[in-house]
């Protein structure tokens, strides 16, 4: 559970680094990119073992 | 001369495909059958689609060939059970019926073949030795001595307590049985071409091989996708294209048909797809700006060139074959 | 390098109809593109050789599996699960990982090295086993061909001896290896 | 024996750098063959005057022992499975779906952070299998492409953000990935760690990783190499309808099948729910049926072969097979040793400077070294030389990983970050200083920092401070980002016009990350010791000097042209 947490985490922190990198720096695209790395974290921490 | 150029037919692409599969498929006893019946399938699906498509009717050919196989078929299963009823039937073995002598025999433990060696005299087994095996270290013990003793292969031996003895003493009890049956001239034998389908057929398969066929079949299309570049003279650079479209960067045409243009051209050439390569170079305008950049010095306009030559040498060839 | 431009020099332009310089792009001849990088023209057959020569030791690689009765060998992920074996290993082999690829490739050195002579056959390592290979008899498989290399005389004896001198070799063969040593000593 | 093998060692390291320099102008498959017939044809001399000839003639064999098939058939059959998903427009499917994708609340900016983490999550044997099939629709979503969404940068960006996802991903796979050769390792000592010690660091540093990668490529790269990307924007003065234009996309039903089936193998190949299977297997059988049901044609599956990460795999085996056979690696092995007596490396600086050897010497796969250095590290554990325990072993050990598994980004040897290179048009070597800033600043600290704080608390689960060590991951985690973002801003800001000035600051700025990171490292593997702190800050200075180094000052002008 708590490592689900922290991949939510890092993938949140990634995705609003990934959404300035590119350019795209309005608050609104920011927590898209927030969102879109949580997806991420999420699928990639459902693919760990337990 | 038509020899030669019939000969020379042989180094292209589905020939060598079938060549490969075929040395394969005797290299390697449990995939025969496998790769047989593949063969089977692609030559009965060409078949099918040289009809719909040329109009060209192999069914003649092909459907004798099946009929016969299906007829070896039948026949081998029925000899191959006739000889085991006959075993089944007859099981455990009179030992009055076995010739003096001394015989070897195979069976299959759990971890491989265990060969033995028994000698008989009059009825009695006077000896025995287990020759190979390759079970846990102390599954095989103490069984000669039980065999020796009953003097019989009816009786349950008792088998040690290590992991697959069990196994192992079934392997055991049946490479005694082997052996002692062939010292009984009653039985009937299995004919030659039983014999040669079952070396075919072998009856094991198993996912291991299911396993290394798949490996395997990797394996060898890209051994074969090497081997046309190696084959075909010049061509030989694209197998070190790293894919990295550095050229599609310089190229002043880039993109045709929708692909990274000089990279597709090369990975073409590298698969023997000479035809498209024909195509794609049509485009080239020889500015020789790819081989400039080229991490690996690749040199696609020669590449192409090169394989157009192929081209032009297979047109020649079968137009030479045609001619007769 | 030196050989395409020698052949620059000496061929008339007319040269381009050979089947070397085809005329494929119109009014270009291959050799223009041999120009930027300046070993290229040299190294061409090297590299197709250094591939083809991969290609071949791969299949070696499958084929050796194949041909020696270890298909089982080729898909070892060598990811040395098996290490955890430890203690439950009872004649306390360490790196069974090391005997399957010595099975694979029919390497006796790193087989009895690593006591692959001294291995029961009792499977516990198979439990460890993230592909669920059946070790025991990889290494069963391994001893006899072992052996057989030992009575065919393919073995150095330096490998066996060692092997010997350390205590890896169990009872199954212990026979026939003093047997061997004896005669290497007596000639 | 030992003089053996220094000089095959040498041999092997000399030929490798020179090759790395574009000194010897040969591709790195003939490079590797050359080096590894060269040193068999010596230990085989030495063989027969030690030994006789019957030892020589086993030699070969024990090169084929270096070959591991695994990786090799897996990424086999993974670029099949792929080649046949191309063919059967699979990967239209997936941008149809990545088009929908795009209207929901996440809108683009969040599909495109789904997409650059796509690799990780689909965890494949190579990162080259996704990156080749899916290069091709991030670069249409740039002006040349065709579809104009993004601009320049940000196509840069986003291209390389992904490959360095990519060429991570072989990491945490689990079926066949590099990460499951230290997992075996560590199997000795935790009972279930070949069940997946190593995949949740990997995972977690991959997915910050890429982010830094993404914010180094924007802040940095650009300005130091502002020239060589020959992308081209969208001209400001374009009729407006042709701006929207955005290419319809659609995919026929064979594409969603073989999309499906692409999936489904996947997930079986990784849950393996049949039971017990090799991937290749899984991934062969699933190729098949794409071929049957979806009729492609085995050409089509051809086509989706990438030869080279096969061969450099193949040939790469190979030296490291006769570099084991003559006793090369021992001698490395020896020698790493020995730098650990020197009094201000220590064993803290030396295993600071071995945890970044993949990126100091970056070849085109990870494994080939991997292979060769990851028993050399377990030989340090308390196995033979006992230098460091099994917990401190497991946390050198990810971040090892994590820093090999990327290693094969900025190789210029044909890594896959060559791949992202050429889709973003720029010259080779654009991306490397972002790549191995990423891998040796963030990725490898931030894997050691997760391997001690929360995977040992996952695999020993009666830990009182679970949720204290979140907290420490968390914190760590933002200290590492904002001191990399923030020097990397203010780095940003120094750089003027001088490329060369640029390089030096950027050397500098790598020296000082280098140093933190390897103190961060010693800090995961010793706690709080001054004394192996201070080592493993040398040692990461030492690592991160010849990373700097090796970055290229300016780019257009690498290669001498005679």
């Amino acid at each position: 559970m708590l490592t689900i947490i922290s991949f939510l985490f890092a993938g949140a922190i990634s995705g609003v680094i990934i959404a300035y990198s590119m350019d795209m720096k309005t608050p609104r695209e920011l927590l898209q990119g927030a969102a879109g790395g949580l997806i991420a974290g999420l699928l990639m921490a459902l693919m760990l073992p337990r | 001369m038509k020899l030669i150029l019939k000969l020379e037919n042989l180094i292209l692409r589905p020939y060598r495909l079938a060549m490969l599969l075929i040395v394969t498929a005797f290299a390697f006893a449990w995939g025969r059958l496998v790769l047989f019946i593949i063969l089977g399938l692609l030559l009965f699906i060409a078949a099918v689609k040289t009809y719909f498509v040329e109009k060209k009717s192999y069914f003649g050919l092909l459907i004798p060939v099946f009929g016969l196989g299906l007829i070896l078929g039948i026949y081998f299963i029925k000899d191959y059970y006739h000889v085991r009823n006959y075993v089944i039937d007859h099981s455990p073995i009179n030992l009055n019926l076995v010739y003096d002598g001394t015989y070897q025999g195979t069976g299959m433990g759990l971890r491989g073949p265990i060969k033995v060696q028994t000698s008989i005299d009059d009825g009695m087994i006077t000896d025995i030795q287990i020759l190979q095996h390759q079970e846990a270290i102390s599954a095989l013990e103490g069984l000669n001595e039980q065999v020796l003793e009953r003097n019989s292969l009816d009786i349950d031996v008792v088998p040690a307590t290590v992991h697959g003895s069990i196994e192992a003493t079934a392997g055991y009890l049946e490479a005694l049985n082997n052996a002692l049956w062939k010292g009984v001239p009653e039985k009937p034998q299995f004919s030659a071409v039983t014999k040669f389908i079952h070396y075919f057929a072998q009856f094991q398969f198993n996912l291991t091989t299911f396993n290394a066929l798949a490996i395997l079949f990797c394996i060898i299309l890209v051994f074969d996708y090497t081997l046309q570049s190696v084959l075909v003279k010049n061509t030989g650079q694209a197998l070190n294209c790293y894919n990295c479209q550095t050229c599609v960067g310089v190229c002043p045409v880039k993109i045709v048909d929708e692909e990274p243009y000089p990279m597709t051209m090369i990975l073409a050439a590298r698969l023997g797809d000479y035809e498209k390569v024909k195509y794609l170079s049509k485009y080239c305008v020889a500015c020789s700006r790819c081989a400039g950049k080229c991490p690996v010095g690749v040199s696609g306009p020669s590449i192409a060139a090169a394989a157009n030559a192929e081209l032009i040498r297979q047109k020649q060839r079968q137009h030479a074959l045609s001619q007769g | 390098m030196d050989k395409d431009k020698t052949n620059q020099e000496k061929k008339p332009i007319g040269a381009r109809w050979e089947e070397d310089q085809p005329l494929v792009m119109p009014g270009i001849r291959r050799f223009q593109f041999f120009t930027n990088v300046d070993d290229r023209a040299l190294t061409k057959n090297l590299n197709r050789l250094a591939m083809f020569g991969i290609a071949t030791v791969l299949a070696v690689d499958v084929g050796k599996a194949v041909v020696n009765k270890n298909p089982q060998t080729i898909y070892c992920y060598e990811c040395r699960a098996c290490y955890s074996t430890q203690d439950k290993c009872p004649v306390g082999i360490q790196y069974q990982a090391e005997l399957v690829v010595a099975a694979r490739v029919s390497d006796y050195d790193r087989f009895c090295r690593n006591g692959g002579l001294k291995c029961i056959r009792c499977g516990s390592c198979q439990s460890f086993c993230v592909q669920y290979l059946n070790l025991a008899q990889i290494f069963g498989t391994m001893q006899q061909q072992t052996m057989k290399a030992l009575r065919t005389g393919k073995i150095p004896e330096r490998i066996i001896r060692n092997a010997f001198r350390n205590g890896l070799i169990n009872r199954d063969f212990i026979d026939e290896v003093t047997e061997f040593l004896n005669k290497g000593d007596s000639v | 024996m030992e003089y053996l093998g220094y000089i095959t060692l040498t041999i092997f390291v000399v030929t490798m750098v020179l090759t790395l320099f574009r000194k010897i102008n040969l591709p790195v498959q003939t490079v590797l063959v050359l080096v590894s017939i060269v040193s068999l044809i010596i230990g085989a001399v030495f063989r027969i005057v030690s030994e006789g000839l019957n030892s020589a003639i086993l030699l070969p064999n024990e090169m084929i022992g270096g070959i591991i098939l695994h990786p090799i058939t897996a990424l086999l059959g993974g670029l099949f499975l792929a080649g046949a998903l191309d063919a059967t427009q699979g990967f239209d499917a997936l941008k149809v779906i990545i088009d929908k994708l795009k209207k929901t609340p996440i809108g683009l900016t969040g599909t495109l952070v789904i997409l650059i983490n796509l690799p990780v999550i689909a965890s494949l044997p190579c990162g080259r299998i996704i990156a080749a099939a899916l290069l091709p629709l991030l670069f249409a979503f740039g002006y040349e492409g065709g579809m104009g969404i993004l601009t320049k940068t940000q196509l840069v960006v986003l291209i390389g953000a992904f490959t360095r996802n990519a060429m991570g991903s072989c990491g945490p796979s689990p079926i066949g990935g590099v990460g499951q050769i230290g997992e075996g390792f560590l199997g000795a000592f935790f009972p279930t760690a070949s069940e997946g010690i190593l995949r949740s660091p990997q995972a977690f540093s991959l997915i910050i990783g890429t982010a830094m990668t993404a914010l180094f490529l924007k802040i940095i790269s650009e300005k130091l190499y502002p020239d060589d990307v020959s992308l081209r924007d969208r001209p400001e003065n374009l009729p407006k309808q042709e701006q929207t234009k955005i290419s319809a996309v659609s995919s026929p039903f064979r594409g969603y099948l073989s999309l499906i089936i692409f999936v489904a193998s996947l997930l079986i190949a990784i849950f393996q729910p049949f039971g017990k299977m090799p991937v290749q297997t899984v991934i062969v059988a699933g190729a098949i049926l794409i071929i049957i049901l979806c009729r492609a044609s085995i050409q089509d599956l051809m086509n989706g072969i990438i030869l080279l990460p096969v061969t450099a795999m193949a040939s790469g085996f190979m030296a490291a097979g006769v570099l084991a056979a003559t006793g090369g690696f021992d001698a490395l092995g020896v020698i790493l040793k020995s730098l650990s007596t020197i009094q201000i490396l220590g064993v803290a600086g030396m295993l600071a400077i071995f945890v970044q050897m993949q990126t100091i010497l970056p070849l085109s796969c990870s494994r080939i070294l991997t292979a060769a250095l990851v028993p050399v590290l377990y030989l340090f554990g308390p196995a033979k030389f006992n230098m460091v325990t099994w917990p401190q072993l497991a946390i050198v050990m990810a971040a090892y990983i994590i820093n090999a598994t990327t290693s094969c980004g900025p190789s210029p040897l044909g890594g896959g970050g060559t791949m992202g290179e050429g889709q973003m048009r720029a010259e080779s070597g654009f991306i490397k200083g972002a790549y191995t800033y990423t891998a040796m600043a963030v990725m490898a600290p931030l894997a050691a920092i997760y391997m001690k704080f929360m995977n040992f608390t996952v695999f020993s689960p009666d830990n009182p401070e679970f949720s204290q060590n979140i907290l420490t991951i968390i914190i760590y985690t933002a200290v590492i980002i904002g001191v990399s973002a923030g020097m990397m801003a203010f780095v940003s800001r120094m750089a003027g016009e001088n490329s060369a000035y640029n390089w030096r600051l950027q050397l500098i700025y790598f020296l000082i990350s280098g140093g933190i990171a390897g103190a961060v490292l010693s800090l995961a593997v010793y706690e709080l010791k001054v004394l192996e702190i201070v080592q493993g800050f040398v040692g990461g200075l030492i690592a991160a000097f010849l990373i700097g180094v090796m970055v290229p000052k300016t780019l257009s002008v690498v290669r001498k042209t005679t």
